[in-house]
């Protein structure tokens, strides 16, 4: 067992006089995906930045492995990977330099590892392509491709389906499903339902637009 | 012969304007047979892994 | 039906064999006429009454001047054709004068400073005809510079044809420069309507000169216009036969 | 509705933009007096040696503020795919671009050319000088803007751009800077600056009619 | 009976070194609506800009009406809507004033119907805020409000359904759905099936990986 | 891994995003060579009088073109979100900002130290005057580096922000002006020009330790 335990409590934060999160309480532990739904603007988005500690909650508080995470902040980054609604890849390099700098900072790569994990995502085709010039589904998969590399306990991602076909749906169900088989936690806002084999880890929570 | 060289005391002018022309032209046939060459050898690159499509 | 016949021979592989078959026969007429223009200008001609021997400059110094301007007006010009009639081949014409402009104007920058030196008592002063060819320089590396940023070439080819349009009313201002502003730079003796107002030993190797070095560039464009051609042709038939050996 | 009545709309769009933020319809006014502060920081503070600088630096000035605000002229609208849009209305995008232009110039040209007599009087202009320097200024920043279109537009589809759009812009730029700083040259020394005023307003109007149809041209090849 | 035909005839397009049309044909009318799908990276976004003449086919031709479309190419975008991947909204300007502006600048608005269509997409709550506080679902629906605006007889729409939540694309079905009622013609890329009540007027393309 | 090792990682991508375009590499150079030409077409063509302004031309220039650079430092990666990883990759961000400001130095400041004397040259300086106002130019190009690169991090939530940012950092920035086209005056005048070049040092040694924590604090905030 592990001690992997992503917990919110009572969290309140406000945008400009929004309220957008009342109080929202939520708990995701190893092996188990959380997916948030909501109406869109129900503040999916909000929690997730919240949950990584971008966003500073103004009540409540988020506690990784027990600890609120603003106690060690760079200890609790080095152990999650945020994928927001766009990919971070810069339009210039490739999609492979991409993964380099960007893994890179994390943790040290190895060529293959790289090879791998493009592969993983097909991008054997486009790997060596400057990001501007990939399609929308393609640059979604090449930030797959890093979320897969960081490995990493935490995933919070924000519609990872988004612009992918149906196996890239599929995949983005793979990799998770696989992520929660080695004991990671998942949080993941959706709009559809996320193609995984097992519903054994599946939670969901509904945020009520405020 | 050395009055020629001397070009009537303006050497250190006539001779350099000279030499850059002459360098240009020289360096103009280079760059133009080298970029001609270089795209033979990319055109028969191509040639060989994409064949023609269309 | 008029432009059949000039789309067929603008046509890659036209374009291709003819530039191939008539390079020798601009480029050795060139080297003769450079060579005798050396020969005539640093040998035969007389020294100069004023400027003594200083004067032979003139030989490098106004032919690489003509060249900046003619083949600036060239590009512009292919570069309109290319962008009216989107003809691949004007716009690898232009693309092929930019290097090529560029390296004369500076020659023409060099050569006119290092004549300054002597007659002007310094290498640079801030002239309009100076300056404004400082700025053909300018726009030449602008252009190549606009044409790099971009990946593809047809894209490249097009934006880039835009900014040779525009920047080619610079080439009227360097010319008349000398007439509209008072300039130390002298004014126009050979390239202007009427009499020449030199003699002719010193006129002929002039001539000669200025006619090599625009037969060179006829030469060069060539070359360098069938390596472009090549470049932007997609896997067509033609360029197996034209290239394989 | 017309091509104008669009372009009108566009116009109005661009200084809503601009006003959204009350404190930025003075940053180029800013800018412009910090830049003009540097020269008498970095040169000498005293009036004698400054004067006859007072022109050139007025002019520098006034044509790096003009450039900086550039860049964003269309890359904004580029980025956002309002732009696309606009090019996909049906209407001229020529006039809509001369319309962002003119918009620009409201923006940056018409501050500088009524802050420009103020930088003028503290390098040592005399206060004749006053309306000689607005004159020269306000026609030869229309010429700038309308040039600056051309450079914006062409540089569009390039990230990092803003080196490469002064290497562009910046030679087409330099006969207004010479005859701008030539009219206000006279302006300060009392003398008739009606010659090199007149020049400027032809480049104006040279950049009038090329520059939006220039600018309309690039723009819808770097859509491509 | 309308003479609305979109028609795309053997229509090549390369991008760099990649063949990415070859030879694409389609045809849709009045009442019609064209899905196109295909595996990302498969050319649909590119497709729909050379529709809309965005992009320069380098053979064949796209006809509107019987008429190559660059032959009168104002009068052809006169007539069509084209929603990219990302809503064409400015992040400082309101919902409403982007609309004002957007759709200002092909016909007269009157407020009312600027209200109704804001109301029409659920923006009530959020339509006078600027767009940079917008959820991504929220600015998807100020675009789908512009479309509806602009009362043109093409729609062509790049996954218009991205970021919308389940009411969400079922609006976008509704609102295809009255457009081909009222004879209009779509062309949409889509990855999922559009949420449309009649399957009438349903074309499918399906665009391979050249 | 350390922390100093991602820093390394950043220089190294920031500097091939720069090289991707080795065209690239030339344009912060042209466009001071431009500035540089833009004074004496609006002063004057004699050397005479260019010579007492060339100390100030050479530093206005640098400044503007170091600021240019600038507001793209961390624009882009905040635009395309890459910036937001690097603030969630578990590394200091000041190390990491630190690498980015020492890119912004390594491909504006040093080619403009290498290529300052060329302009001061033209404008008149004596060739014995090069390795003084190289010195003073490089040192001073740190300092200005490290100042824009917290008037960067603070603009960073905001659009449009060149105006901006320009007000925020000049004011810091002209105190290295100062120093700096003092140092560069002696050095054309051929006298000792140690004090002022020790003072541009200290600024520069103060901007590296107190830049990069204010960077990455403003950075922090910026994208929450
Ligand atoms: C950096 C300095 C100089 C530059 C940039 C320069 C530029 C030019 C240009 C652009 C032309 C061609 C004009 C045209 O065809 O309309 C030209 C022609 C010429 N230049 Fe210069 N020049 C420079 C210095 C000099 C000097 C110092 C002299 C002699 C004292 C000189 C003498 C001439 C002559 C005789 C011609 C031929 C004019 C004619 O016959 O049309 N130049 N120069
Ligand atoms: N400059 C280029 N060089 C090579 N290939 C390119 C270039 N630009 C685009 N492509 C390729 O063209 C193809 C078409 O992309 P397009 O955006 O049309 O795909 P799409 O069907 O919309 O995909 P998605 O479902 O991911 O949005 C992609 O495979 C892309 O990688
Ligand atoms: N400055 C602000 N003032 C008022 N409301 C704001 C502000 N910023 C954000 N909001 C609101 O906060 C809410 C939360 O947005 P968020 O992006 O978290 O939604 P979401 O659930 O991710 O929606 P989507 O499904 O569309 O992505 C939205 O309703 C948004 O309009
Ligand atoms: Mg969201
Ligand atoms: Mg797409």
């Amino acid at each position: 067992m592990s001690d992997f335990c992503l917990k919110g409590e009572n969290v309140h934060l406000w945008r400009g006089d929004h309220h957008v999160l009342r109080g929202v309480r939520f708990q995701v532990e190893g092996g188990e995906c959380l997916q948030l739904t909501g109406a869109n603007g129900a503040g999916k988005t909000t929690l997730l930045r919240t949950a990584c500690g971008l966003a500073y909650p103004e009540g409540g508080e988020i506690t990784w492995r027990g600890e609120n995470i603003r106690k060690d902040l760079h200890a609790f980054h080095a152990q999650l990977a945020y994928l927001g609604h766009e990919p971070p890849l810069k339009a210039e390099l490739t999609a492979r330099e991409n993964l380099r700098y960007w893994i890179g900072t994390r943790r040290r790569l190895q060529p293959q590892e790289l090879d791998g994990a493009l592969e993983r995502v097909g991008a054997d085709q486009w790997a060596d392509r400057p990001v501007r010039t990939l399609s929308a589904g393609q640059k979604r998969r090449a930030a797959l491709a890093g979320l897969t590399l960081m490995r990493v306990p935490l995933w919070l991602l924000d519609e990872p389906t988004t612009n992918l076909d149906a196996e890239g749906q599929k995949l983005v169900g793979a990799l998770i499903d696989e992520h929660l088989q080695a004991g990671g936690v998942a949080l993941a806002a959706v709009h559809h339902g996320l193609a995984m084999s097992t519903a054994s880890g599946l939670k969901r929570m509904e945020l009520t637009v405020g | 012969m050395s009055a020629f060289l001397d070009m009537g005391g303006y050497a250190a002018y006539v001779w350099p304007a000279y030499a850059v022309t002459l360098a240009v032209i020289a360096l103009n046939i280079v760059w133009a047979r080298r970029l001609l060459k270089r795209s033979r050898k990319d055109a028969l690159q191509r040639l060989a892994i994409g064949g023609s499509d269309q | 039906m008029a432009w059949t016949w000039f789309h067929k021979l603008a046509s890659p592989p036209h374009v291709y064999r003819v530039a191939g078959r008539l390079t020798p026969w601009l480029a050795w007429p060139a080297a003769l006429l450079i060579g005798a223009g050396l020969i005539g200008g640093l040998v035969l001609a007389p020294p100069d009454y004023q400027q003594g021997d200083g004067y032979r400059i003139l030989y490098v110094h106004a032919p690489s001047a003509w060249m900046s301007l003619m083949v600036y007006t060239t590009m512009a010009v292919a570069a309109a054709i290319g962008l009216i009639w989107r003809m691949k081949v004007a716009h690898a014409v232009a693309a092929s004068c930019a290097p090529i402009g560029a390296s004369f104007t500076f020659a023409a920058l060099v050569t006119g400073s290092l004549w300054g030196a002597p007659m002007w008592g310094t290498y640079w002063q801030w002239d309009p005809r100076l300056t404004s060819e400082l700025i053909l320089l300018f726009l030449y590396l602008g252009y190549m510079g606009l044409r790099s940023a971009f990946e593809e070439v047809q894209r490249a080819d097009r934006v880039s044809a835009v900014l040779a349009i525009v920047g080619v009313v610079n080439v009227p201002i360097i010319h008349y420069s000398v007439i509209w502003w008072n300039s130390l730079h002298q004014a126009p003796s050979v390239m202007r309507l009427g009499e020449p107002t030199m003699p002719l030993p010193m006129l002929v190797p002039l001539l000669m000169m200025l006619l090599g070095f625009t037969l060179f560039f006829g030469a060069l464009l060539l070359v360098r216009l069938r390596g472009e051609v090549l470049s932007r042709e997609r896997a067509a038939s033609w360029i197996s036969a034209a290239v394989r050996p | 509705m017309s091509a104008l009545s669009a372009a009108r709309l566009m116009l109005a769009r661009d200084l809503k933009l601009a006003f959204r933020k009350r404190s930025q319809l003075v940053q180029p006014l800013a800018f412009f007096a910090i830049v003009t502060t540097l020269f008498p920081l970095g040169v000498s503070p005293e009036l004698t040696r400054l004067k006859p600088m007072a022109a050139g630096v007025v002019w520098a000035a006034a044509l790096l503020s003009s450039l900086l605000a550039l860049e964003l002229l269309f890359r904004d609208d580029a980025q956002d795919g309002t732009l696309e849009q606009y090019a996909l209305c049906g209407r001229s995008l020529t006039w809509l671009l001369a319309a962002k232009t003119a918009a620009h110039w409201l923006l940056t040209g018409l501050p500088l050319a009524l802050m420009a007599p103020l930088a003028g009087l503290a390098l040592g202009a005399p206060a004749a000088a006053v309306p000689g320097i607005v004159a020269s200024v306000a026609v030869g920043t229309v010429a700038l803007s309308l040039i600056g279109a051309i450079g914006a537009a062409l540089t569009l589809g390039i990230r990092r751009s803003g080196a490469l759009l002064s290497l562009l812009t910046l030679p087409l730029e330099i006969p207004v800077l010479i005859f701008g700083a030539r009219a206000t040259e006279l302006a300060i020394d009392g003398t008739a600056y009606g010659a090199p005023l007149q020049l400027l307003a032809a480049l104006a109007v040279l950049g009038l009619t090329l520059a939006p149809l220039a600018a309309s041209a690039a723009v819808r090849i770097n859509l491509e």
